[in-house]
């Protein structure tokens, strides 16, 4: 893994907006990718907490991680993230008050993502400050990508409109608000990103977890 | 007594978590592969969520209410939850090594489970009683479960099916929780928490 | 024995293929033409009392699903499945479970129809595998995605008119939708007797979906269905008995306080009204979904059953036998599961 | 606007300080405590394999965790190395490398299908019907290929190919795609005739048959089986090629690749699976010994002793046998040229350090 | 009317042939006698190329326990032994022998006082003559005469049921010898020291009972049972069933449950190697379908080809698409028409093109239930075939696959048209049971 | 045992840092939020009787088991009232509903502001539309009864959304006789089952659902 230190920031940038894409690719952290993606508001809120959150906590990691002891390695990062998350919570609740309590729950939640402990375990405790900032930015990316396009279909297809404002002025189809419509926007682009994968790019299929 | 028989159903059946309220999700897609997995985490998870809401109610009620320090109940709960988790881990391997190797291993996913921690955050800001907040993380539990075993039961069915190549694995996971969830809408309306 | 090889050569190749070399008469299509025909009383009802239009409203449900199980069953591969009839039935009945409102009050709910075949034949039924492996009703799952998209068109019942003219029709609420918010007593002024009452839902002379109205139509389809056993007593006599004594047993309030008090429900007008019937002898004892051994089938009505008073009675929909069916039908394998076979001559090993 | 009046920032900081500080302390000693006193003895690679992991206990492999996961990929040989999600390839590697699931250096080997009788070019006893596996149609009379030996064609090896490697051609016969064929072998076990073999990547001429029937019979049932008429024997230089029970085999150990007995078989029985063969040339260092001339099977070297020889481009079949005999490496142009080039120079490297 | 739970109703067509009195075929120029018609180890050849064979020669020694020896059906010269096509499409070790004409048996000694044998004695004589279950399982009759000591056997079934569609060979065995098959059975009845013997037939032979009824009458031990026609009641463990209302536990044998069933065939068999000393030579074969020019009941030497069956009952009539071993529900679709008659080969069931049922396309189990209602042996036979159909056959195992005794039921009624029967006998051939 | 020390130690020191860094940050932000909230809140309460000059909270009362809500007076320039403010609780459909309530000195509703539900999408959350609420205003106690069809006398349901219609209203009306008991003693019905007895304002404010 250190010779990853090796590669290009922008080959970190790349792999995780699409080659480890957190939610299309690895599939982990899927709730927020449910949960706040009815409006393309929460999708991005939410994005760039866990942006934030990460690229953080890898930069924080990765300055301690000589100092931490192996056995208690898991609950000193936990606590790092943990603090982290509470913080960009505090902000967010004094200046975004109104969409922070719209999300709230979600953002605190933030702190149980997989994605975040995995990636300051697997690559921010083994690398160089430099190199997990630039990981934890590629990761926050790729994930601040995938809410936004999640979010921008079930907002247009649910709410017939963007950031709010109307677009089209027919009856929406309600079910993409609901949760059921979280589920079916994700397993469908999911499903439609690996048949161009397929198509196109010659890939196996089988997405994420599904071994 | 009826309003804590409300509680549990509320939580298991109403506002389910993983079907209504989308948490879990990651535990959720990937212990449900197989039958075995999901009953040997269902049992963990309840007997935890139990134990956790317990013990973050006594640490909020007790020790930050009274000095002002709400603000940290995400740091607090989390890292509660772990280290009882690992604690609880390392004990049960050297005390009960048959009961670990059938339920004490699903321990480790139990820290990275959203509901773990946002049982205890709703009962903190809806202001539960200790009582109250012991029986919405059983019922918690029983919802986060009960989702476990008919996704389980159901993949095994899909697992003969022939599904389109692109949507093998996890997007026909997350189309079934779709219509899951499309069906539990049924029970909405059902009791009002 | 040369000469015979040589006759033997002089013909075709025999065929090989692993017994039985006989076969029955009854194929899938078969059965599913056969089940779309019983359902054709009902559909005649229906179209009698809401007009017309209804009947447009089902066409093109059956059209859109045909047309959707043809070009995405082609694209995933599954070509020519259209001839076996399923996605004509399940568009029948994705149609019949309609408001007549989507086309007789504003001609622009016209896509919800379209729609509705859509995720029933597309998201339900070929994202799993076709025929055979969805997990869910088709045409059920269709109407829970109506009814959560569009709510309020889907809830707009036309009142009966009669004689297939379909007027500039009124607007009325189911008699379970007036239980719901208004109470036993508001029905009665409606209907005056109790007999009365079930005559009009017998006959189908009261709001609803095109084709759960008319009891007597649905009926007649059902006993037809049994009779040729193309579904069995198991599923419909489980359900429809669970609902009637629950009914019975916990359906009753007292009109003065609004107290539950046991064993005074009308299980009559329940078992009568709604989509109860339809439900019964058309969803719920669609082969795919439901559990496969008859003891299973009858857990499953029973459950059926059960939610569909729970909501009914407690929740917060006025009609609950869509979501029972589609709820059990989560549960169905995990029943599967539960009971299982017993083979011939099986005996518990006594230890 | 009630609380603000009560709140004191240097309080805040006090009190989280010291909570958290206790906190911290108290389970640093709990845990520690704990895991001395509880500690279990475990398989330093399970250890290994945990360490390597993510440790973000995300359940994506299927198994409890990162621990439960580490402990049944060491201890259950069919748990594959890469089924952790979030660690990727680089994870899959080292778990492979600690677990020793990972294929040695050795010699790719790929599936060659050993029949080349596909429907039009063979005979059937009987018309088939049923399911669409090999396996299954031989449970309906024995299979409906007049040759016992040859393959049904209703493509259970391209079902069982966990890679996709295997296609079923338009004449009903198993094509490999070597680009993903891994030599997993589980083609080799679902066939029921016993057609597919798991031989090294660089034998490529293969007797393509299986039939043991007589001469005559095999040509009866198929128009490319062998017949045993012993000519790629007589041919082989190598002696690689042997007939026994009415069927021609070719000993891989000893089989140079040459591809001549390919030319000679009358039927076609041998395959090739050198696509193009290219043609020998002589290079300007030839001292002209005559060799390749001596070795040449289809008489396609010539040359005057001493001179620069040449190969006469209309005969040459692009054996390589020339250029593995040529003494001082003159003849290339045959597939086997660069490896013999390599191997000459890595020896001449040896004797000159020695 | 006693009967089994489950089953099907498939047209039966035994018009066709029910009212063919059994006649002879003539004995082949030439007939191949396979070593292995029967479960267990093959028999050995006895006889090498040039030796001269009578009617009756032993051709094949038996080896091991369950085994049967073979014997010469006419009388001349081995001129082959080697492998040979059969039924089952798979060639094996047969004895070609060439008849001369002259019908020289090799020994037939009758013995008057048959019915008073000791026990081992019959038990002897039907082992020396070769004599394997005749409904098809071709199990070997004198293994099944011996139980274990453990096991006791109170009953003795002879099963005149011939459930499948087309057959009637031991229809008219019934009819026309209905004191052959009634002395066999007491025979069997006094080999195992049984006081209980009963004949099941199925209630669409009312000639056949009537016949054995009268047989029987004056016999107190013997009943004979009339029963609800359904197909599979031949089967051992619906037969027993209906009849005794035991029910043989899965993997069991009927003898576990303390009885005996042996086939129309068989008893006949039994009867005239104990009375005769005649051994299984020659067997009724019914040769029928709306493909054959004239169907028949043939009473055919073990060894003579298919072809000469056909040919002997006019040929076909209709462009022929299969020929099928046995009855339809159960038996073997024939490749070629070369193929010896064997002992267990009921009937040659000749099916034209029209009318035929292809399998060769099918759709997904669609969970109907039909199968589940009609399985005798109370599986789930469309799950198993959806198993195995995706190679999940440990799973199948699970589901009582071993179970399963390929009767055909599920897939007669498929609506689906599943080849349910070859996806289970595929599962089976992929896992140990 | 060196180790135990060395362990502890460490994670205490993290503890402690994690714990100051967010100190501060809390520090820094908490004045901040709350007065966001307090803007927030004050905001709500100005729409809801613009002509005001003040509003003050005047104490607390439990329209809904084990929810604390705030009444609030509202005054002109001159001090005099113009107004009061309850803010009330009701369990909806699927959630419980959180609204305010404003009416003018003879208790005739103002106006009305639904600030959370979770009730149906499409259906039950048209209780927050401004046209549903607006067939609050002028109403007094008597006239706040749901009915199904246009009565200007009365409240009209949402089509299809009765239960929460019911539900908002009901909300309403607890705030309204609240207020009336409180401030018009007599006038107004004495037995308001959800009331209870005001309380004087205090410290444990918890609004946020």
């Amino acid at each position: 893994m250190s010779t990853e230190g090796k590669t290009s920031y922008a080959g970190l940038l790349k792999n995780g907006i699409f080659g480890e894409n957190p939610v299309f690719r690895v599939a982990l952290s899927l709730c927020p990718s449910v949960a706040v993606t009815n409006t393309l508001k929460g999708g991005l809120l939410m994005g760039i907490g866990v942006f934030f959150v990460q690229t953080l906590a890898n930069v924080s990691v990765s300055i301690v991680r000589n100092f931490v002891h192996q056995r208690i390695r898991l609950p000193a990062y936990i606590l790092i993230i943990g603090m982290w998350v509470t913080a960009i919570n505090l902000l967010l609740e004094a200046y975004a008050y109104g969409l922070y309590k719209q999300i709230g729950l979600y953002l605190q939640l933030i702190v149980a993502f997989a994605i975040i402990l995995s990636r300051a375990e697997l690559f921010a405790s083994k690398n160089k400050v430099v190199p997990s900032l630039f990981d934890g930015l590629g990761m926050g990316m790729g994930f601040l990508i995938a809410l936004l396009t999640i979010s921008f279909f079930r907002e247009l297809l649910g709410s017939g409109s963007l950031f709010g404002y109307h677009i089209v002025d027919t009856k929406p189809v309600l079910l993409f608000v609901l949760p059921a419509g979280g589920f079916f926007a994700v397993g469908l682009l999911m499903g439609f990103f690996n048949w161009i994968d397929m198509r196109f790019f010659g890939g196996h299929g089988a997405s994420g977890a599904s071994h | 007594m009826g309003k804590l028989l409300e509680l549990v159903i509320a939580a298991s059946l109403v506002n389910n978590f993983v079907f209504t309220r989308y948490l879990g999700l990651c535990i959720f897609f990937g212990v449900s592969k197989k039958m075995d997995t999901a009953v040997g985490m269902s049992v963990t998870f309840i007997s935890v969520m139990v134990i956790s809401s317990s013990l973050s109610w006594v640490a909020y009620h007790f020790v930050m209410a009274p000095y002002h320090l709400e603000f940290l109940k995400i740091l607090v709960f989390i890292v509660i939850i772990a280290a009882f988790v690992q604690a609880a881990d390392t004990m049960m391997r050297k005390v009960a090594p048959a009961l670990y190797y059938k339920l004490g291993i699903y321990l480790a996913l139990i820290t990275t489970n959203c509901i773990i921690l946002a049982v205890p955050l709703i009962n903190a800001d809806s202001g539960y009683s200790f009582i109250d907040s012991i029986v919405f993380g059983f019922g918690s539990g029983l919802g986060f479960a009960l989702a476990l075993v008919i996704m389980a039961s159901i993949r095994e069915k899909l697992e003969v099916a022939d599904v389109p190549k692109p949507f093998r694995g996890l997007p026909i996971a997350f189309v079934l929780t779709g219509l899951i969830a499309l069906a539990f809408i049924g029970f909405s309306g059902l009791i009002t928490l | 024995m040369a000469a015979i090889s040589e006759k033997a050569k002089g013909q075709q190749r025999l065929i090989v293929s692993v017994s039985p070399h006989i076969r029955s008469e009854v194929t899938v299509s078969k059965i599913m033409w056969t089940v779309s025909a019983s359902l054709l009383p009902a559909l005649v009802m229906g179209v009698y009392f809401f007009g017309p239009k209804a009947l447009g409203i089902v066409a093109l449900c059956v059209v859109s699903s045909v047309v959707f199980e043809h070009l995405i069953g082609k694209a995933i591969g599954k070509p020519g499945t259209i001839s076996d009839g399923s996605a004509f039935l399940t568009g029948l009945l994705l149609g019949m479970n309609l408001p007549a409102s989507l086309w007789s009050i504003n001609p622009f709910m016209l896509h919800v129809p379209i729609l509705g075949s859509l995720f029933a034949i597309v998201i339900t039924k070929l994202l799993f595998g076709g025929l055979g492996y969805n997990i869910f009703n088709p045409a059920l799952m269709g109407r829970a995605f109506l009814l959560v998209s569009w709510p309020r068109a889907m809830t707009t019942w036309l009142a009966p008119t009669a004689t297939f003219v379909g007027l500039d029709a009124k607007t009325t609420a189911t008699p379970l939708g007036i239980l719901k918010e208004e109470g036993v007593g508001k029905l009665m002024e409606i209907f005056g007797t109790k007999g009365n009452l079930y005559l009009h839902l017998l006959i189908g002379d009261r709001a609803g979906s095109i084709g759960e109205v008319s009891v007597l139509a649905l009926l007649i389809g059902g006993l037809f269905l049994l009779y040729k056993k193309y579904i069995t007593w198991h599923i419909p006599i489980s359900f429809l008995a669970t609902v009637g004594v629950v009914v019975w047993i916990f359906g009753g309030k007292d009109p003065a306080t609004g107290h539950l008090v046991l064993f005074t429900g009308d299980p009559v007008m329940h078992l009568l009204s709604g989509g109860l019937m339809l439900g019964a002898f058309f969803m719920a004892t669609d082969y795919v979904t439901g559990p496969q051994l008859r003891s299973a089938q009858v857990i499953f009505g029973i459950g059926c059953g059960l939610i569909t008073c729970l909501i009914r009675l407690l929740g917060g929909f006025p009609e609950g036998v869509m979501f029972a069916i589609l709820l059990m039908n989560c549960f169905a394998p995990l029943i599967d599961r539960a009971v299982k076979s017993k083979p011939f001559g099986f005996r518990e090993v006594k230890a | 606007m009630m609380h603000a009046a009560s709140f004191n920032p240097i309080d805040a900081i006090k009190f989280t300080v010291i909570f958290l500080g206790g906190m911290g302390a108290l389970f640093g000693l709990g845990l520690a405590y704990a895991a001395q006193k509880f500690s279990v003895k475990v398989d330093p690679k399970v250890t290994q394999v945990r360490n390597a992991l993510p440790g973000a206990n995300c359940g994506a492999c299927g198994f409890a965790g990162c621990q439960g996961y580490a402990e049944a990929v060491v201890a259950r040989l069919e748990v594959a190395p890469n089924l952790c999600a979030p660690g990727k390839a680089s994870v899959a590697q080292q778990v492979a490398a600690i677990t020793g699931k990972v294929a040695e250096a050795k010699e790719p080997e790929f599936a060659r299908i050993m029949c080349q009788g596909g429907c039009s070019k063979s005979q059937k006893r009987y018309k088939y019907e049923g399911v669409r596996d090999c396996r299954a149609a031989v449970l309906a009379g024995g299979g409906d290929k007049a040759c016992r030996y040859g393959c049904l064609g209703y493509g259970t090896c391209a079902a069982v190919c966990p890679f996709g490697a295997i296609t079923m051609t338009e004449d009903d016969l198993p094509y490999v795609d070597i680009t993903k064929c891994t030599g997993c072998r589980k083609c080799e076990a679902a066939c029921p005739m016993k057609v597919i073999e798991v031989l090294p990547a660089s034998k490529e001429v293969l007797v393509a048959c299986h039939s043991k029937d007589k001469g005559v019979d095999t040509r009866k049932n198929c128009e490319v089986g062998c017949i045993a008429c012993g000519m790629c024997q007589k041919v082989c230089p190598f002696e690689a090629v042997s007939v026994a029970n009415n069927l021609a085999r070719v000993d891989v150990n000893k089989c140079k690749v040459c591809g001549l007995c390919t030319t000679k078989c009358p039927t076609g029985a041998i395959k090739d699976y050198i696509p193009v063969r290219s043609k020998a040339f002589v290079m300007d260092n030839c001292i002209g010994c005559n060799i390749c001339q001596k070795v040449c099977p289809v008489d396609a070297a010539s040359g005057v002793l001493k001179q620069k020889h040449q190969i006469d481009q209309a005969k040459c079949i692009g054996c390589g046998i020339c250029t593995a005999k040529c003494p001082v490496q003159a003849i290339d142009g045959t597939f086997n040229a660069p490896a013999v080039f390599e191997a000459a120079k890595a020896k001449k490297v040896k004797t000159a350090a020695a | 009317m006693p009967t089994f739970a489950g089953g099907v109703h498939p047209p039966d067509k035994k018009e066709l042939s029910e009212s063919k009195q059994i006649t002879p075929l003539k004995a082949p120029d030439r007939v191949v006698v396979l070593l292995r018609q029967h479960i267990g180890a093959p028999a050995k050849a006895a006889v090498s190329i040039g030796d001269e064979v009578k009617i009756g020669t032993v051709v094949g020694r038996p080896e091991g326990f369950v085994s049967a020896p073979v014997h010469s059906s006419v009388s001349g010269k081995v001129i082959a032994i080697g492998e040979f096509p059969t039924a089952m499409g798979r060639p094996a070790e047969a004895v070609v022998i060439e008849n001369d004409g002259k019908e020289e048996w090799a020994e037939l000694k009758e013995d008057p006082a048959f019915m008073d044998l000791p026990p081992e004695q019959i038990k002897e004589k039907i082992k020396a003559a070769g004599i394997v279950g005749m409904g098809g399982a071709t199990f070997p009759t004198a293994v099944k005469l011996s139980p274990p000591k453990e096991k006791t056997v109170d009953v003795v079934i002879v099963n005149g049921a011939e459930c499948e569609p087309y057959l009637t060979a031991d229809h008219r065995l019934m009819v026309e010898r209905p004191s052959d098959v009634i002395n066999g059975l007491r025979l069997i009845m006094r080999s195992l020291g049984v006081k209980k013997g009963f004949v099941g037939i199925e209630d669409n032979k009312p000639d056949a009972i009537a016949g054995m009824r009268k047989a029987a009458s004056a016999f107190q031990d013997v009943e004979v049972v009339s029963m609800q026609v359904k197909y599979p009641q031949g089967a051992e463990k619906m037969l027993i069933k209906a009849i005794t209302g035991r029910e043989v536990p899965p993997r069991a044998l009927p003898m576990d449950v303390g009885v005996v069933v042996q086939n129309v065939g068989t008893t006949v068999a039994v009867y005239e190697a104990v009375r005769f000393g005649k051994p299984l030579i020659e067997r009724v074969v019914t040769v029928t379908g709306e493909g054959i020019r004239e169907p028949k009941n043939l009473m055919a030497r073990i060894g003579s080809l298919v072809s000469g069956l056909i040919d002997e009952c006019g040929g076909f009539s209709a462009q022929v698409a299969k020929v099928v071993a046995g009855g339809p529900m159960m038996g073997f679709a024939l490749s070629s028409l070369d193929v010896p008659v064997t002992k267990g080969t009921s009937g040659i069931l000749v099916l034209p093109e029209e009318g035929i049922f292809h399998a060769d396309e099918f759709k997904p189990c669609i969970r109907c239930s039909r199968c589940v209602d009609v399985c005798p042996m109370g599986l789930t036979p469309g799950l198993l075939s959806v198993l195995a159909e995706k190679g999940r056959y440990e799973e199948a195992k699970e589901h009582n696959l071993f179970d399963c005794f390929e009767c055909g039921s599920c897939a007669f009624v498929c609506p689906s048209k599943r080849p349910i029967v070859q996806l289970v006998r595929l599962a089976k051939s992929m896992v140990k049971p | 045992m060196k180790d135990l020390i060395k362990i502890t130690l460490n994670l205490a020191i993290i503890f402690i840092c994690a714990g100051a860094i967010l100190a501060v940050v809390y520090a820094g932000t908490e004045p901040r939020i709350e007065l966001t909230k307090k803007l927030e809140k004050e905001k709500a309460l100005k729409s809801l009787i613009p002509e005001a000059a003040f509003i003050n909270t005047a104490g607390t009362y439990e329209p809904l088991e084990g929810k604390k809500a705030e009444y609030y007076i509202a005054k002109d320039k001159n001090g005099k009232p113009v107004g009061y403010i309850a803010s009330s609780y009701s369990k909806g459909y699927s959630s419980i509903i959180h609204l305010f309530v404003a009416v003018d000195p003879a208790m005739r509703v103002k106006a009305i502001n639904i600030l959370d539900e979770q009730e149906t999408p499409g259906l039950g959350d048209d209780i927050g539309k401004k046209y549903f609420q607006d067939r609050f205003k002028g109403k007094t106690l008597d006239q706040l009864v749901v009915v199904k069809n246009p009565d200007p006398a009365k409240i009209q349901a949402v089509t299809g959304a009765t239960i929460s219609s019911k539900a908002a209203t009901k909300g309403v009306r607890t705030g309204v006789e609240f207020l009336m008991k409180t401030y018009l003693p007599g006038k107004g019905v004495t037995n308001g089952a959800a009331c209870t007895q005001p309380k004087a304002p205090d410290k444990g404010e918890g609004s946020n659902k």
